[in-house]
């Protein structure tokens, strides 16, 4: 195998992880409070941020080139194009 | 004969002879992507044929009112199964399943695409998914009835086999996908030495472009698909109003691939007029970037705007105003392709070919058919002519006269290289004539009846509709004609034709600089390109 | 100008249709006839080597970029503008129901009158409200160019104003199974003063009460009065005929009388008449409603 | 031209990561039918989610975090060239699997016990929401559970091909592709645990 490989300590992944459990208790104790509506909101950005931890360390994204970040990129918002974009009639019907 | 067209076989080189399998082993196990491109045009070209006798069939019920042929259950499973056919087992497949693997890798100057066996993987579970569909039709409650949009309520309560149709197309799509990310890595990745992204040839950036609405617009109609099967098995309820779903979320959820799909169908067809027309007015495409452009904008653009199939459906009116406008967008980019290849003709030297004549008609034939989109696009028109033969109109103008007319074109173009014997160009034009002038009697005026108000999926209709839909019939057995003049010359000139060799098209492009038929490898020497696809002066040709 | 006049949709609509087809035209006579003379022009034949090797020219390149934008968004507009005139119902419109059903129309009026054909008065805005019973279908008059789908469990509506009096198609536009083509009928549009007439006509004679039943339901969507057989068998010469039936898959042979009557509306799917799909709906309705149709095609010869 | 054939790593991976694009987008179209449906039952899905045990819920997700963990860390494991361990590790994960699925299985089961199953007679009688809301629980988690079991097995594989050597110090990318498709899964999964299990 000819290209560098990073590789990522034990350690460095064991510290995500409790990240990881930490957020997660964050995510059940916020949806216990009483925050109506942002709720929601505030479980989806933690979940974000747990997604992007899990992107960016455990499947090594951020050790990898411009391209498939750039494409990475691309899939969200195709999804989040494909979301939105129906919100033009559940919104408005 | 026989003993001719044995010889024929054996003297027929490179990758032809080149294997360590016999008989049907070396082609349906082989993962040489030519072998593949050769199942894939074989596989897609059969059931293409089914799909013609089908639209044949549907001709002749509606010659006349009334029951001509059928009855109404019968017409309204052949016009399911000829969409499906036709859809999922012939367009969507077939060209990147069968030029795109014949000449894209040697296009780049790669020996094979990056996942052989990923590649022979996706053929084999588009036959599965084939059969599947094809099984569909003869057990259970009777071919599916549907349409092949699929649409809840209906399709999740009529008693016919739509369970398993759906499932045979969920397969084809995980086909679809597999080569989709197989096209993308190869072209990322094995591009020969010196080949930049702006001296890739059009046809394999189209393919490229198509491949990636491939990867993030299947998986949307294979979780649609999944759970029309649920709503029909489990009763799960979700677009079924009476449990609390949406029927329109299908909708969305359908046309969200579907739309898209519909580039996935013209956008290798477009890329093969580009790449036919500069060689055949020798002359650079007039406008590279520009085209790269467009093809890469219609994929872009071309997923935002699924929602102008649902205009009447009682989706809001905002997204009505959105969808449009979005739709109209669209037609930039193509209008700027057409443009540009009417360009490149100007003070060329042209040679009309038959591989140009199918050109050309293309660029005809689809600026009808787009042009025609344009009426179903702006909201206020499209409310009269939506779901009438004004529709159908417009997608057999895109879709046969677009993609059918181009696929034609690359079989003329392309076929001869890869058997090393051609077809004969007279009775080639005979079959051009006749197709076109066919096509145009037939679809012109089922335009016309769109526009008289004639709904589409009619088995019947009123006696004012009679005399068009005669003159459509007619036209289709014309079509069909001509249709057979050209197949059987192509395929008797492929067999024991004239010899084909070098580059007699004089194509700058890698795939005329490699032997006839190519090598296994496709390559005697690893090519360094030093020139533009399109760069005649640069690579020698006259 | 007249406050109660207002744009028919038809008046509203073919302009677009004009606009569009004109501007199309146009633009496929011009790129076909390029092609052709450029084809002529530098066939081989007269050119025998190209005299440019232009590869490309900005200019060119923004101007039919430039150009088409404009025009299609004027297309856009247009088709909006003139889409928001079927969305409008005018002020004071006469609403009448419409539900479609596997395969037929009934339309109620306010006063509870319900017909299977759309009687309007000639020159009033009419508001048709969508109802559906089952799948989706289409509410489609292609003369005043309104279409909109009739989707289970959604209020969708369309209106349209009549001219001139006269009988004009409607058609389901939705494909929705066997019988998508069949289900067709017509708006008959009347002077004022015969439509009010009609409007207030008495339902039916009692002798007639069945039939009406038959069209109410939809019935007649599947069922002719004479003895063609469309999605399901003719009525006429239904009482005593005896016919072969599939009761959970075993064949039998039976007299219709009043218990098969009655078990066929109630239980359509418990014996099939052979030959026939096994497409017919369970229809729950009132005893003497039954009674009505079960006298009437006891009649029927 | 004959070189040896030549292994492209990056191409491979470049192909995994593609293919993990699809998974997110056939997700991605459960996600969209949620949210439109959250926007038109609000009461009906919060009153759904509370009837979820969110105790199981957060155990399957402290399961497959771990999961995630110890693929990752096996990855690591086989460049330094410690394939043993990368086998434990996997050994680790596929336990986490089956940890996973025997939750999910008790859950499922329960739900199903109390009547709670898509057309089920108990849904068809509440509000048409709550039918909403479960089916799309039971599809999502299916599909969802689904992919644990391919993962799963994909990953047993991979362990028996890093067991013979075939998988090494120097050829890992079958084992970094199948880490990354189990990441994957655990990623879905981020998502879907607070939108259903906790949207009171
Ligand atoms: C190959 C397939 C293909 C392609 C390429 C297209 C291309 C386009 N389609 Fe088509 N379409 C279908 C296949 C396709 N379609 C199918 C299968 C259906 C029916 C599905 C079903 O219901 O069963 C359908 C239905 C369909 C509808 C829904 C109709 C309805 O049901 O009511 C609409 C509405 O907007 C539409 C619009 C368009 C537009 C605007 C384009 C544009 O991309 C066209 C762009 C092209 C041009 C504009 C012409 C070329 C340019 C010029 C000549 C230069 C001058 C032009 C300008 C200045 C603008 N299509
Ligand atoms: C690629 C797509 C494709 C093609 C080629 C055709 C070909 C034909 N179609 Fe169509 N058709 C559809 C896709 C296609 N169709 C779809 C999606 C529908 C909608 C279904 C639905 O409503 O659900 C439809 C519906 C449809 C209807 C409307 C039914 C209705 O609404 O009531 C009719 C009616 O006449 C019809 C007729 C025909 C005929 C006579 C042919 C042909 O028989 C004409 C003869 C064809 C040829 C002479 C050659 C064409 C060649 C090529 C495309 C490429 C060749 C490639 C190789 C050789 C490998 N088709
Ligand atoms: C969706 C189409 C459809 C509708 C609507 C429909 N039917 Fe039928 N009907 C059928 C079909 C198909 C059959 C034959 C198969 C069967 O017996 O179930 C049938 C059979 C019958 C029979 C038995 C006929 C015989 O020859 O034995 C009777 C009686 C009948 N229908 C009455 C009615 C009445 C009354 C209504 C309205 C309240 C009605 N149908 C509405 C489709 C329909
Ligand atoms: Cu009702 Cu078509
Ligand atoms: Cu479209």
């Amino acid at each position: 195998m000819s290209e560098e490989q990073h590789i990522i300590s034990y350690r460095k992944l064991a510290f995500v992880w409790v990240a990881l459990l930490a957020l997660t208790a964050l995510t059940v104790g916020v949806t216990r409070v009483e925050l109506g509506a942002y709720k929601v909101l505030a479980a989806l950005a933690i979940a974000c941020v747990k997604g992007g931890l899990v992107i960016a360390v455990f499947m090594h994204m951020k050790y990898e080139g411009r391209l498939l970040r750039w494409l990475l990129f691309l899939t969200l918002v195709t999804l989040a194009i494909f979301i939105g974009f129906t919100f033009f009639d559940v919104l408005y019907r | 004969m026989a003993a001719s067209e044995l010889d024929t076989r054996v003297r027929r080189g490179g990758f032809w002879s080149d294997t360590n399998r016999t008989g049907i082993a070396s082609w349906i196990f082989s993962t040489d992507h030519k072998r593949i491109g050769l199942l894939y045009f074989y596989s897609t070209f059969g059931f293409f044929l089914v799909g013609v006798l089908l639209g044949l069939l549907l001709r002749i019920e509606l010659m006349a009112p009334g029951r001509t042929i059928m009855g109404p259950q019968t017409y309204n499973a052949l016009f399911t199964v000829h969409g499906v056919v036709m859809i999922f087992l012939f367009i969507i497949p077939g060209f990147q399943g069968s030029f795109g693997n014949l000449v894209m890798p040697i296009q780049i100057g790669a020996r094979d695409v990056s996942f052989p066996r990923l590649n022979l993987f996706s053929w084999w579970i588009y036959m599965i998914g084939a059969v599947i569909v094809l099984t569909s039709l003869f057990t259970g409650g009777g071919p599916p009835d549907t349409g092949w949009t699929f649409y809840v309520p209906f399709s999740a309560r009529t008693g016919t086999n739509v369970s398993l149709a759906v499932l045979g197309v969920f397969i084809i799509g995980f086909s679809s996908i597999l080569t989709g990310l197989n096209f993308v890595t190869t072209i990322h990745r094995l591009r020969a030495a010196g080949m930049g992204w702006m001296r890739v040839p059009l046809f394999t950036w189209s393919l490229y472009a198509t491949a990636w609405i491939q990867i993030l617009a299947t998986p949307i109609l294979a979780i649609t698909l999944v759970l029309v099967a649920a709503e029909r098995m489990l009763g799960t309820g979700l677009f079924d109003p009476v449990q609390g779903g949406d029927p329109i979320m299908f909708q969305h959820l359908f046309w969200i691939y579907s739309h898209p799909a519909v580039y996935i169908m013209i956008l290798p067809a477009m890329g093969v007029i580009s790449d036919i027309i500069p060689v055949f007015s020798r002359k650079p495409i007039f406008g590279y970037k520009m085209i790269v452009f467009s093809t890469l904008a219609i994929a872009a653009a071309g997923s935002l705007v699924w929602g102008h199939h649902m205009f009447t459906s009682g989706m809001s009116d905002t997204a009505v105003l959105v969808f449009s406008f979005l739709t109209f967008i669209v037609a930039i980019p193509s209008a700027i392709k057409v443009f540009n290849w009417v360009t490149t003709l100007y003070k060329g030297s042209i040679s009309l070919e038959a591989p140009m004549l199918f050109a050309l008609s293309f660029i005809l034939l689809f600026s009808i058919g787009g042009l025609s989109g344009l009426i179903l696009g702006a909201a206020a028109t499209d409310v009269h002519v939506h779901d009438t033969h004004f529709v159908v109109g417009h997608f057999h103008y895109v879709m046969f006269g677009g993609t059918g007319f181009a696929f034609f074109a690359a079989m003329h173009y392309w076929l001869p290289k890869f058997y090393g014997r051609r077809y004969a160009e007279k009775p080639a034009l005979v079959g051009w004539a006749l197709m076109f002038t066919g096509f145009n009697l037939m679809y012109f005026t089922m335009q016309v009846l769109g526009m008289k108000g004639m709904p589409r999926r009619y088995y019947d209709y009123l006696p004012e509709f009679a005399t068009l839909n005669l003159v459509a019939t007619v036209g289709s057995w014309i079509l069909v004609t001509g249709l057979i003049i050209m197949l059987v010359n192509l395929f008797r000139g492929l067999w024991w034709g004239e010899p084909f060799a070098g580059n007699p098209w004089g194509g700058a492009t890698l795939e005329w600089s490699t032997p006839t038929p190519p090598p296994t490898e496709n390559f005697v020497e690893e090519p360094v390109v030093t020139h533009g696809p399109y760069d005649y002066k640069g690579s020698g040709i006259p | 100008m007249d406050p109660t006049r207002f744009i028919s949709t038809t008046e509203a609509i073919d302009p677009v249709f004009m606009f569009l087809f004109g501007a199309c035209l146009v633009l496929l006579l011009g790129i076909t006839a390029a092609m052709l003379f450029f084809v002529w022009r530098y066939h081989r034949s007269r050119a025998p080597q190209p005299t440019s090797q232009v590869e490309s020219s900005l200019r060119l390149e923004i101007i039919w970029t430039v150009l088409p934008t404009v025009l299609v968004l004027a297309m856009f507009w247009y088709g909006w503008k003139e889409y928001l005139v079927l969305r409008t119902v005018p002020k004071g419109a006469m609403q009448v129901t419409a539900t479609a059903r596997m395969w037929s129309w009934s339309f109620a009026y306010a006063n509870g009158k319900v017909s299977p054909k759309l009687y309007v008065p000639v020159g009033t805005p009419v508001k048709v409200n969508l109802v559906s019973q089952d799948v989706i279908h289409g509410f489609f008059l292609p003369a005043f160019r309104v279409k909109r789908d009739v989707v289970p469990g959604m209020a969708n509506y369309a209106w349209f104003v009549a001219p001139k009096p006269g009988s004009y198609d409607l058609f389901c536009s939705s494909y929705c199974g066997t019988g998508h083509s069949g289900m067709t009928t017509t708006v008959e549009v009347l002077p004022e003063a015969e439509f009010a007439i009609w409007l207030d006509s008495e339902a039916k004679k009692t002798e007639e009460a069945g039939k009406a039943l038959l069209e109410k339901y939809g019935c007649l969507g599947c069922h002719s009065l004479d003895d063609t057989t469309k999605v399901g068998p003719g009525f006429k010469g239904i009482w005593g005929r005896s016919e072969t039936v599939a009761s959970n898959g075993t064949e039998r042979t039976i007299t219709v009388d009043e218990t098969y009557l009655r078990r066929s509306i109630l239980e359509p799917n418990a014996d099939v008449v052979k030959g026939a799909p096994p497409v017919m709906p369970s229809f729950t309705l009132k005893e003497d409603e039954i009674k009505a149709i079960v006298d009437y095609l006891k009649v029927l010869k | 031209m004959s070189h040896p054939p030549h292994k492209d790593y990056d191409g491979a991976k470049l192909g995994m990561w593609l293919f993990l694009f699809t998974e997110l987008l056939l997700f991605g179209g459960m996600f969209l039918l949620y949210a439109v449906y959250l926007k038109r039952y609000p009461h009906e899905f919060a009153a759904g989610g509370k009837q979820l045990n969110w105790i199981m819920g957060s155990a399957n997700t402290v399961i497959l975090l771990t999961s995630s963990l110890c693929v990752a860390m096996s990855v690591t494991a086989i460049q330094r060239d410690e394939p043993r361990r990368a086998v434990a590790l996997v050994a680790g994960t596929i336990i986490c699997a089956a940890g996973f699925m025997t939750v999910k299985y008790f859950e499922w089961s329960a739900k199903i016990g109390h009547g709670i199953y898509p057309g089920s007679a108990h849904l068809k009688a509440g509000a048409p929401g709550e039918s909403v809301f479960f089916s799309l629980y039971y599809m999502t988690t299916g599909i969802h559970g689904l992919h644990v079991l391919i993962g799963g097995a994909l990953l047993g594989w991979i362990a028996s091909r890093v067991n013979t050597g075939t998988v090494n110090a120097r050829e890992f990318i079958l084992l970094e592709n199948g880490a990354l498709y189990w990441h994957l899964v655990d990623l879905i999964w981020i998502f879907i645990f607070p939108l259903y299990y906790l949207v009171l």
